[in-house]
């Protein structure tokens, strides 16, 4: 997996985990999510739109970061994900806890 | 809810597949070191499987690389976790894994198996844990991804069957 | 020129490191089915294996990864060939092969078997064909790739040993 | 392996196999030489700068359409050979019938 980090004229940071999100590059992401909350990120989206995999490990580290996010005050928000991704939501219930967005640029909108 | 059984013991709930798996002359096997670093091959010998098998729909292929990976990956975390604490181990013997992939017209199936320390598992009892939990979450998402999840124990060696249905 | 011998007979050339291997806790044991297409996943176990021993340099990584394919292939389009001339095999025997890869400090191994027709081959004397012969290249490219290529028929299996010495 | 195929103004068709040419590709590719010189382009340059992976049938697929496109009265160029290609080409000796040229663009000049 590789993951690009950036921060938008908003002060929102968005996330994109390319490609398999598992046991391995979890451990990642999650530092990730950390080092941007304790850097004063706390407005994220993770972009799963090439997001090709996703385990339990991948969905703790973004539950870790959406804790995290939430304890600073702001909120963890996944945008485009894709089928395999979804079908992992769907059967961890975690579909409202972790609810998708259309498109990056509005997942704050609401 | 998959079938399941867990170190019950007896030839009650062995999937009948196995029998079938050993002779395919198609299966898959590989073996390896238990670190985290061979699931990446594990998802391309998936890959390679499933590119061979079109019978094989894409929400299963999504259901069946997780469930494989989940169980691969508590097998790297937790099968040899209190290995430091065993008295040291002949090399030829430490943390590996067998790994078997089957597609069949009727499902796909994989096996592993470890000489890791003994599970005790009752995998007819899984449940989801709580909404904001980091982990715990693996076995309870494969056993709901597939339509097979069994578990023994035999002559030192966790084993595990997987399989969906397909069609 | 490798270290070579071909069906000689006896254990004079049986290379050492083959004891080493069948106890080395991190060699990767894949067996499949000896078609074309399991070559991509050939590819991929040896990224695997040089992704986890930078002691193995490009030049010998391109050479051994060669070599292997070279053999592998070989293995998938002669070693069956007659097979169709063959009384009908048991399914669960047909077509299948083993491969085992090693980096070790000293050398990066592969050894592979499959249960097709008797090789007669001398690979001490193996040469390139003429300029524009557009086959018969691929030992005679392995041997030069490799330290050692070696072959040995057994109980019904062709092995092969390839190594590259490091360093 | 992907195999693009495109002719150029001058009639030279340039053919670039991208990833591994090994066993299965190399069918795919002696095909496509020969389909070319069989369709009148006789000229044809090979761009192996994304050629990751080079075995013995893809030089015989390589040495294939060069025999063909001599007979047709043209000939088969190779251009920007990655390190795996010339490891191969040197190991047989086929650095001279093969002999690896700097661009494309220029693999016809002499
Ligand atoms: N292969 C295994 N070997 C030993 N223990 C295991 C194994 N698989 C699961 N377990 C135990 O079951 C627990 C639950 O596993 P799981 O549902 O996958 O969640 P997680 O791995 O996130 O803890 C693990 O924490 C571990 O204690
Ligand atoms: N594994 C094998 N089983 C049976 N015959 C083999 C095997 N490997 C090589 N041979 C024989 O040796 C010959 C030369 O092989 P090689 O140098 O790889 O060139 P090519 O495969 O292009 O013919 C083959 O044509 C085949 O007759």
């Amino acid at each position: 997996m590789e993951l690009d980090v950036s921060t938008r004229d908003d002060g929102i940071a968005v996330v994109v985990p390319r490609g398999r999100l598992n046991m391995v590059s979890a451990r990642q992401l999650k530092e990730t999510l950390s080092d941007l909350v304790a850097g004063g990120s706390a407005r994220i989206v993770v972009d799963l739109g090439e997001t090709t995999f996703l385990d339990s490990s991948g969905l703790g580290a973004l539950i870790g970061g959406l804790k995290a996010a939430r304890q600073a005050g702001g909120d963890l928000r996944v945008a485009r994900p894709t089928p395999a991704v979804v079908s992992v939501f769907e059967l961890t219930n975690l579909d409202r806890v972790l609810r998708a967005r259309e498109s990056v640029e509005t997942a704050f909108d609401a | 809810m998959p079938e399941s059984a867990a170190g019950r013991g007896g030839e009650a709930g062995r999937p009948a597949v196995l029998d079938e798996l050993a002779a395919a002359p198609h299966r898959l096997v590989l073996s390896a070191a238990a670190d985290p670093e061979v699931m990446d091959l594990v998802h391309s010998m998936l890959e390679h499987l499933f590119a061979h098998h079109p019978q094989v729909t894409d929400p299963i292929r999504m259901k069946f690389e997780m469930s494989v990976i989940e169980i691969l990956g508590n097998i790297v975390e937790h099968a040899y976790a209190h290995d430091s604490a065993l008295p040291a181990v002949d090399p030829s013997e430490a943390r590996r894994f067998e790994i078997q992939l089957l597609a069949t017209d009727r499902e796909v199936v994989a096996t592993l198996s470890d000489n890791g320390m003994p599970v005790s598992l009752d995998l007819g009892d899984l449940s989801m844990p709580d909404e904001l939990a980091e982990s715990g979450r693996g076995l309870a998402l494969a056993a709901s991804a597939l339509d097979t999840l069994w578990f023994e124990r035999v002559e030192g060696r966790n084993h595990w069957c997987l399989a969906c249905n397909l069609g």
